[in-house]
């Protein structure tokens, strides 16, 4: 590397990171959180014994996970105005990645519920419990531990398809990437810089993971 | 963004709003790409955003007495951006084509340039446009030398923009790229251009300008005497001349 | 604490000839068309302690869910404490309420303990009396904490299940049904996940719970266990109560064959 | 819809599907085969005691998840030939698209390989098998079965990743509908066109996960 | 099949005095800081039987682990069969052909069947002599035939394990073994995973091939079954034989303390 690239290298490291942290990070903790709350509903209609809420479920599931992200933010943000309803690009887009998020978390929660043995059900029911006290003090809490590594993994995922927002007028860590490349030219080397911020994040969630099953580990069957 | 105007497609001459919206909000929305160097960039990479066609849109507002505002956004989602009402006006070199004059309103042009095709220095077999019959050239699909490319005969490969098409070019893994000559200055000017050279350049002029929603006339129409005053007090030939040396709006 | 504390327990523990705590009419439960159980009925006096014994799948669990309400039967009709009767054959089937009436009479110790593995043990015997039955927190701990120390676990309370011996856990199952104070305790084949050794310990605390007067129903293979501490045993096959009767005459005496030989397979393994 | 818009759909519907047929499937399926190799190596030496060789796998997973899937594309295609490495569009974007493979599912086969109980090792061992033997004949396949669904969601994503290999000079369906798009000017309904058939190609991917679950399922205890 | 087909125990089968066939000197073994095996020694002689006995994590299990080579001691050694001696004292550490060496003389059966469950029971059986023996597979399949059809599974030949009951799967497991042609037979509680009716038929099969003079060590808690069957008991404890002897001998009269608790907890539970 050369005495002039080295320079952009660390003049732009600036501004790459402040994307990241007032678009990237921002964008990924809101959009996660409020998806994990979508996933869990959606979770438990697809677990659902009526016919239609889990069909319901199924379909979003489906339709969430077999058409690119970028066509859904392309139609929360440029189609559902031409049905009146003009939504701000940052709404957009956590709507967007919520709902991508719920529709991937839904099958990791699912699958976690499901991975409870059906002894625990039975005894909460034994002790009288109702069927949602069962679910929210002793199956959801057990599921959590299952569910940590496929749910960073879907996080870590999401980080980096917030790069997609740029499209719809959100600036983060790629656009400010782009910006740089487009006046200096160099766009390898401003796209390998934003690859290195996007790896520290992941390395940072990482270990945020580990920490995270290790606390859990604490209370479950070794 | 709540700038836009918000009619899109569906405003009847009768009903047109296009003008007294803006006026009314005192911003003139105008989306564009950021990422198009000399036109629409950032200063610097991460500074505020410049460039010609953001300067001709600032002196545009600033003769309808509003502010502009830029919303910036890929290529992709610019079009769908203007008829979703996201912004009112689109400044980013749109050429002025038959397709896109079916579905737009277009402002008077405010550039005049050329196309050139741009091939390694060691290249002796493209020396016009007719030579680019059977060759490879790397094009922005969105451009509108996509389509004189392709027009010309040549293998089109389809790239982001004019940087992955340099690069493609100086690689050898593509023949030439076709590009607006203003480009191509912006990029020597920068860069050194090194192992590049122009192999031919067209004859006539394409002509870039303001696009709006379909139906927006009365804003273009305000916009076409903004641009014709712009002209005559000589604001565009200074613009023009800070970043390519010499008038393109003519 | 023992059943003699419940009021309604009171007045019958001990009594010579008790009135049915337990009756059930005619039940009947089929998992798609298999039929597991035909038309089971029981009757079981408080403070009596009823064995189930009988070959694998012959529907001795499934019994043991329908009392619990974990399972709802397709015909018949259980009574528990008197009071309450679930038929099953009515239209419309019995409501949740209905089977919430049945667990809250009852209450199950289950083979693989299925104990709550992100609580400790303390918490485990608290969740169902102070949340769900809304005792007061700090009664219903000082109850659990004698439990616990009667059962020999009193250094343990802040355990989690994972880090206790087999044998430790089944004592928390028990005393986590105890705590819930039912009027009838169900087993449910309660030492045969345990090692051997450790076997010992918790059929020694089911017999002393048939010494204080609990009326419990107990799946068990352990027949030594079913002829002391039982006092009555029926054999379960295919899904029908073969016969019943005293468990030192019928564990030597049975009077149909498919019991005899299944007594015979299990005292006489090779 | 009106007339004309119907008639851009149905005209853009063959080039489309064309590029799925030339483009995304080829590219999809023989990138995930070569992927799923490289994935069942990394995994294997992820698993491997010798420290610096689940070191190098550690780090290669890390650096495929954490980084962009545009990035490592543009290194291999843009990057590596001022290396000297000059790679046509279509291996390139295989090279990508396998490495990127290699990452995500080189966790999934690792996951089912550990959750292969012990014993089978043993019983393995006892027969007298090889540890090599025994990985092939007696973990592998029963790993197979629990690898089904999260390998089949991995090969979902990567039919939607394709998209990105437009990028490089490939045309495949998304690159189709774009150039539609840039024709017709009609981003929005040539976009939703795009999904369209995303969504499709991803119906079929999930019934054929179906069949080969159910298949598997014979040889496995309920 | 029967050990006496074997060439090597044609001659000593059955004969007064036999040579041991198994020797184990010093056996010691650590997990991290805990010593699991202190200093174990054993002799069997061929045709004989050794029951191994004790408490639950005392060591059992690592011993016959040890022996089959799935666990590398830290020291002592182990011969079979008196041709090889695999001495894991010395350095450099026993090679995996070692290993190896002791797997190819013995044979185990373990606690929770493993058999392989993508594979039918035809295939669980053949793919140690034919896939890793390279014997000749029409001769192995006859052979593997006739002793499924022994056992009482020649109907079962193309299931797949969990089509197969818990006993059935372990009598499974003891064919595999068998198949095998090993010198020494090693079990590991072949029956405490089982439902206790299914226990007599895999009780029974073991002592018929104890009859036939397989030398066998088996890691038990049916005392009955120890009594009758073994030529020899030994009682494990925190990592050492603490006793060893006649079984009937042992079993009734003790010499140690330890032993008379463990039995005593074992033969009265409650
Ligand atoms: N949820 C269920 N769905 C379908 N069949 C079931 C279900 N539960 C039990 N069965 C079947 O009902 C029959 C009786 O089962 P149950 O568990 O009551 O037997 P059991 O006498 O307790 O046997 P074991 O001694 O093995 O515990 C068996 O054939 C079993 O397969
Ligand atoms: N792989 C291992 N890693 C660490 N510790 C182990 C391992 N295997 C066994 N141990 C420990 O070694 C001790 C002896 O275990 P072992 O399984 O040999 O006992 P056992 O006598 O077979 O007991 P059981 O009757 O419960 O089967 C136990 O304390 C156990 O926790
Ligand atoms: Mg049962
Ligand atoms: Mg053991």
């Amino acid at each position: 590397m050369n005495q002039s690239t080295w320079d952009l290298f660390l003049s732009s490291l600036g501004p790459i990171i402040l994307g990241a942290v007032t678009g990237t990070i921002p964008l990924a903790l809101v959009s996660f959180t409020v998806g994990l709350a979508l996933a869990l509903v959606v979770a438990l209609m697809r677990l659902s014994r009526r016919r239609w809420l889990s069909g319901v479920a199924r379909v979003y599931i489906s339709i969430v996970r077999g058409t690119p992200l970028l066509v859904q933010l392309f139609v929360i943000f440029y189609g559902l105005p031409s049905l009146g309803v003009l939504i701000d690009p940052w709404p957009s887009a956590v709507i967007a990645f919520s709902v991508n998020v719920g529709g991937y978390a839904a099958e990791v929660i699912r699958a976690a519920i499901l991975s409870v043995p059906k002894g625990q059900w039975e005894a909460a029911y034994m002790i009288g419990m109702s069927h949602r006290r069962a679910l929210t003090r002793i199956i959801l809490p057990q599921a959590a531990r299952v569910s940590v590594p496929p749910l960073s993994n879907t996080f870590i995922s999401l980080v980096k398809d917030t790069s997609l927002a740029s499209l719809i007028l959100v600036t983060e860590l790629f656009r400010q990437a782009q910006q740089v490349a487009a006046f200096s030219q160099e766009f390898m080397l401003l796209y390998l810089e934003a690859a290195l911020v996007y790896w520290a994040i992941c390395l940072v969630l990482s270990s945020v993971q580990g920490v995270l099953e290790t606390r859990l580990d604490r209370y479950v069957a070794h | 963004s709540t700038g836009g105007s918000g009619q899109g497609t569906t405003a009847a001459a009768g009903g047109d709003t296009s003008l007294s919206s803006v006026q009314k909000a005192g911003t003139l929305t105008v989306g564009t790409e950021g990422t198009y160097r000399p036109f629409s960039f950032h200063g610097e990479g991460s500074g505020p955003l410049t460039g010609f066609d953001v300067e001709v849109a600032q002196a545009v507002a600033a003769k309808l007495g509003v502010k502009a505002k830029f919303e910036e956004t890929q290529w992709d989602g610019i079009f769908a951006g203007l008829e979703a009402g996201r912004f009112d006006v689109i400044a980013n070199q749109v050429s002025i084509t038959p397709e896109r004059t079916a579905k737009y309103e277009f402002s008077t042009p405010y550039t005049y340039s050329s196309g050139v095709i741009v091939v390694k220095s060691d290249n002796t077999s493209i020396t016009s446009f007719a030579t680019l019959a059977g060759k490879t050239s790397a094009q922005s699909l969105t451009s509108n030398w996509n389509t004189l490319a392709t027009e010309s005969g040549a293998n089109v490969q389809a790239v982001e923009g004019w940087a992955q098409s340099v690069a493609l070019v100086e690689q050898g893994r593509v023949d030439a790229t076709v590009n607006d000559r203003l480009t191509y200055l912006d990029y020597k000017k920068q860069t050194g251009a090194a192992g590049l050279k122009v192999a031919a350049t067209t004859e006539d002029q394409s002509e870039s300008a303001f696009a709006f929603a379909k139906g927006s006339t009365k804003l273009a129409g305000a916009v076409d005497k903004a641009l014709a005053e712009l002209t005559s007090d000589g604001t565009l030939a200074t613009i023009s001349d800070k970043y390519f040396g010499a008038d393109v709006s003519q | 604490m023992s059943p003699t504390d419940l009021p309604t327990d009171a007045a019958t523990a001990g009594a010579p000839a008790p009135a049915p705590l337990l009756t059930v009419r005619g039940l009947r439960k089929s998992f798609g068309t298999n039929q597991v159980l035909e038309s089971i009925d029981l009757t079981v006096g408080r403070g009596q302690v009823l064995a189930l014994i009988g070959p694998s799948g012959s529907g001795k669990t499934t019994i043991l869910r329908c009392l619990n309400g974990l399972e709802v039967a397709d015909g018949g009709a259980i009574t528990i404490g008197g009071e309450v009767t679930i038929d099953f054959g009515r239209v419309p089937a019995p409501s949740r309420r209905d089977l919430a009436a049945l667990r809250d009479r009852s209450a199950m110790v289950f083979q693989h303990y299925n104990l709550f593995p992100h609580k400790t043990v303390l918490e485990n015997v608290l969740e169902g009396p102070v949340v769900v039955q809304r005792r007061p927190r700090a009664e219903v701990t000082a109850e659990a904490l004698a439990l616990l120390d009667r059962v020999g676990l009193g250094d343990k309370i802040d355990a989690h299940p994972f880090e206790l011996s087999g044998g430790q856990q089944q004592r928390v199952g028990i005393v986590r049904a105890l705590a819930l104070r039912p009027q009838l305790l169900l087993f449910d084949e309660p030492t045969s996940s345990l090692d051997p050794e450790l076997v010992g310990d918790v059929l020694r605390l089911i017999k002393e719970l048939a010494v204080e007067g609990w009326t419990m129903v107990i799946v068990t293979h352990e027949l030594e266990f079913a002829r002391e501490v039982a006092t009555e045993v029926a054999f379960v096959d295919a899904g029908t109560i073969v016969e019943h009767g005293d468990p030192k005459q019928l564990l030597r005496n049975p009077t149909q064959e498919r019991t005899r030989q299944f007594l015979h397979r299990l005292l006489f393994p090779f």
